[in-house]
């Protein structure tokens, strides 16, 4: 079946979670990746909203972090603290960030590009993303591939990646353990490798080339010699996600 | 324990838990008298031009917007704002109001950035000082707690940290770093709930977002609520009372209070309206015509829900599920 | 009407509360106290319990600081964390605190007596009453008056009073403008030197003569030249003491 | 932020933030698998030889004491506790398995004082290190946080601080002092609660003491509850899950768990038994055959009941107060 960029960006984040965990979950293409999951490998993976809903009934789609469809038949409403401790104590396995820009160590900017009291752009800030960043185990980034958004140093670290390399997330008091897990991209799917922290390419997506992939990263990938290929959206996860999570085409 | 990092962020509001307590003894009053008021008389008697504000939820949800709309209405300025925003932050910076901000998140959610935001930042005329949403959630509740500060494991070797006012110290127990975040005792806070007698006493459906928190964080506190019930409904549920009367200063009853945005269980978001208020805040210019048509045009809530029109508000009511 | 001297101390520490302010209780004495003061002089006196329930209904008198009774029809039933963090704001007036032994400051002891580790007589320990006497804006003790209980110097200070006396408390971080306030006891009214803050005698009860109330004191107690006289418990407020508050005669 | 005075006592449990984490992401599972088992099986499980444990509420109120009960019944011992307690910490103190407690109070209320206490700490048997009420609560509550330490304003000047082990420090905000609790991440909680479900997400009603903070501070958590209910009428009201499923290690069906205390709302206390228990431990050798005619003569709650008999079961029932 045809699909778009959209959908194979949803079906390769969903391909990423384990069952019988958890995610914190923002609105858009980490729902539906996480919807899909439950519906295909990882029936109890569960959906943490910042906000407090958790567990809930996404039958329609939430259009915010805090909005009644997070906490639709959910098994438990609290609120943002809970939530947040929650993580904090180490339970939620999974969380979604992205921004304006990455960098090699999978530091994320969502706050400013130039100086940060009269910026040149001004972006929203980091809401719960430095949250998610310092405190899951492992963070999942979505972000379109080009050489704007893949820098060699962000103009400002809202979410910490792995910051300057090995150690120093747990040099600076982060919880061990953590940090980024992979990118997935318009062109390819990335993690991070497990001595220098930097980026690596993991796999292509269907009609992509390495040297594409490395024209559109503003810094130096690591390219392993067995560069995977990511399958293309199935068609049992292209119906689901059409017909069952996002028959209105919110997001799709 | 010594300070090994500091936020170069401006305070802008120290914890000052001793005059917060001074504060607590002579102005909060145990007694049950009758707070419920216009919104007008509200905002007008417990927000201050140059007070350190914050409002819970959020734009789009249960938020108390038909007080961010009076605050606006009375040009209320140089307020300093503790901000996880969307709409109510919104208007307050779009009409000049906002001086200095702590700010997590100021956005749209689906429909992008705020350009309000942009223009205010861009322009180097609001101060802003960088949190995440549970960092400030987490200094509201260090406030609520009665202590000058609340350690975290967020923030750290981030610039976020960097332009905050936080402090990164050495944990005497594990001897590991943890980031200090100090405690937020607002001026006034406004809250929007589900149901409040005419004490105070509040509950809310679904989740509480920080509700709990900023009530317990601020000196003034308004709230309005969708219904006022019977102090009698109170008392049968006692554990369904999330903020108590003596913290309360005034109540406000306001119907569809949260107006665009939703209210859970009882009302669904005006996509339209929405979508309206988006558009404008493109271009200054537009954004002040939004502000004129449907705050300063409108001398109060009920003008300014005859204006969206009862068949609109109905529908908001029919589209909501229920539990 | 005749009384005992239960009823003359709860008579005697009722008066002590001011309308429109709460008061943090425990059971026995100070729950009559309160209830008797909300019928007299203080309709808009506020009970909050330990574990959460405030403003209840005290129809019948609650048996521990967590039982339903001290929640039923409440306006609110929170946790401990919830009320003893709206003490920690300088929300509650009064609190009541008790022990095995006072000292000219207000220190209260119901730890131990003898070595902690292991003590002579072992007492239940703090339970709120550290947090009452370091949090409410003015303490009431009530004790049993003989030297036993008044002494020069506590083994050990489960709850503060003044410590070592003037600036001992700001000087240990305890909240300012916070401390003992009045001591009740089947002998006198008590309270504390205003530059000293050493214990002083204000009032005796009925019948009691400064002699013999220096004569169960272990320590030097300042008398000043206008000692007061407590009056005796109305018949308004005996009445509403036995048949109102506790008809059963659960306590008096 | 230096550190100017440490309470001698011993930290029974340090602060171990990051195997905490580890624990809950080996441990806890998000799966909805049903884990009703008996209060055998449960404890046999869950709760181990020199563990570290504490109980909520307290033994005359909303208490695990069929829980605690099975405790004393398998003579789990070298037990640690954190002890606000009456009847549930006295048994397991009186059945000689409990060697340290972090104590705040221990007594009977309106029964007056623990002869169990009293015999154990006056031996010099029992290690005490002595808390507030709000102490020990809030040392939950810095577990809850993840957090290795909460800054409080209790304890300060007393010996109840220098036989703790907090800390003094000088606030770097406000450079005054305040007392560093640190956190306390059980190895087993148990909790009783009115309803669960089979995953075991909890409704409380009333007060919820410090149920909250002590699920949220357990590695291993059991909750016994009067009655279980579908997991439909949880989702219907979300709100009113104070423990979700995600913490709950086991779930125990346990009418009449708290008795001879008083669930509020379903049944009062049982006066009779409780004036037997307070008589018998007045002396050792009476407390001895309290705990085998009452615990170890009896090989389960349901026998438990049995022997309290229906009619004093339905007479502390017909007892209770309504909403």
């Amino acid at each position: 079946m045809e699909y778009n960029q959209r959908e194979l960006l949803i079906c390769i984040a969903s391909r990423q979670m384990e069952d019988r965990t958890s995610a914190f979950i923002g609105t858009g293409i980490p729902m539906l990746a996480a919807s899909l999951a439950q519906k295909i490998h990882a029936p109890n993976l569960i959906c943490v909203f910042e906000f407090g809903g958790t567990g809930a009934r996404l039958e329609e789609l939430p259009l915010g972090v805090g909005g009644s469809r997070s906490f639709y038949k959910a098994l438990a409403a609290s609120s943002i603290c809970d939530v947040m401790e929650a993580a904090q104590r180490g339970l939620i396995m999974y969380g979604f960030v992205g921004g304006a820009q990455i960098d090699p160590y999978g530091n994320l900017n969502s706050t400013i590009i130039g100086d940060h009291d009269k910026p040149k752009v001004r972006f929203p800030g980091s809401g719960g993303a430095n949250d998610i960043g310092s405190l899951v185990w492992r963070t999942i980034a979505i972000m379109p591939h080009d050489s704007r958004h893949f820098v060699e140093k962000v103009d400002f670290i809202t979410t910490p990646g792995y910051l300057a390399g090995p150690g120093a997330r747990e040099e600076a008091g982060l919880p061990p353990g953590t940090g980024p897990y992979r990118v997935v991209t318009d062109l390819a799917l990335l993690g991070f490798d497990e001595s220098t922290k930097r980026m690596t390419l993991l796999a292509l997506n269907p009609g992509v080339t390495v040297e594409k992939v490395k024209e559109n990263t503003g810094f130096e990938l690591i390219i392993p010699s067995d560069v995977g290929q990511n399958e293309p959206p199935t068609d049992q996860e292209l119906q689901i996600l059409r017909k069952e999570i996002d028959p209105t085409n919110l997001y799709i | 324990m010594e300070v090994l990092e500091s936020g170069k962020g401006e305070l802008f509001l120290p914890p000052r838990m001793n005059e917060d307590r001074q504060w607590m003894r002579e102005k909060k009053s145990w007694a049950l008298e009758p707070k419920i008021m216009s919104e007008h008389e509200a905002v007008k008697k417990f927000i201050h031009e140059g007070d350190y504000i914050g409002t819970e939820l959020y734009g789009f949800v249960r938020c108390p917007m038909s007080l961010a709309r009076e605050i606006v209405r009375q040009k209320i300025g140089h307020l300093q704002v503790a901000g996880q925003g969307i709409m109510e932050v919104d208007v307050l910076i779009a009409a000049g109001l906002v001086d200095k901000i702590d700010l997590t998140y100021l956005g749209y959610e689906v429909y992008g950035l705020s350009n309000v935001l942009r223009r205010a930042a861009q322009s180097g005329k609001l101060k802003i000082n960088e949190w995440s949403n549970a960092a400030l959630a987490w200094r509201l509740k260090a406030a609520a707690l009665g202590v000058p500060f609340l350690p975290v494991r967020v923030m750290l070797g981030t610039d976020t940290f960097t332009y905050s006012a936080a402090k990164v110290v050495k944990c005497p127990f594990t001897g590991e770093k943890v980031m200090l975040l100090p405690a937020t005792m607002l001026d006034a806070g406004i809250i929007h709930v589900h149901r409040a007698d005419q004490y105070g006493n509040c509950q809310i459906d679904g989740i509480s977002g920080f509700a709990f928190e900023l009530a317990r964080a601020s000196r003034r506190l308004i709230i309005s609520a969708e219904e006022i019930i019977s102090t009698e409904e109170i008392r049968k549920y006692p554990e369904r009372t999330i903020i108590p009367w003596y913290l309360v200063d005034a109540v406000v009853e306001a119907p569809f209070g949260s107006h665009p945005g939703e209210m859970p269980y009882y009302y669904w978001r005006d996509e339209e309206h929405l979508s309206w208020y988006v558009t404008a805040s493109k271009e200054e210019e537009t954004t002040q015509e939004y502000l004129q048509k449907w705050i300063w045009d409108v001398p109060s809530h009920e003008e300014y829900l005859e204006l969206v029109g009862k068949e609109t508000l109905d529908i908001m009511k029919s589209k909501v599920k229920g539990r």
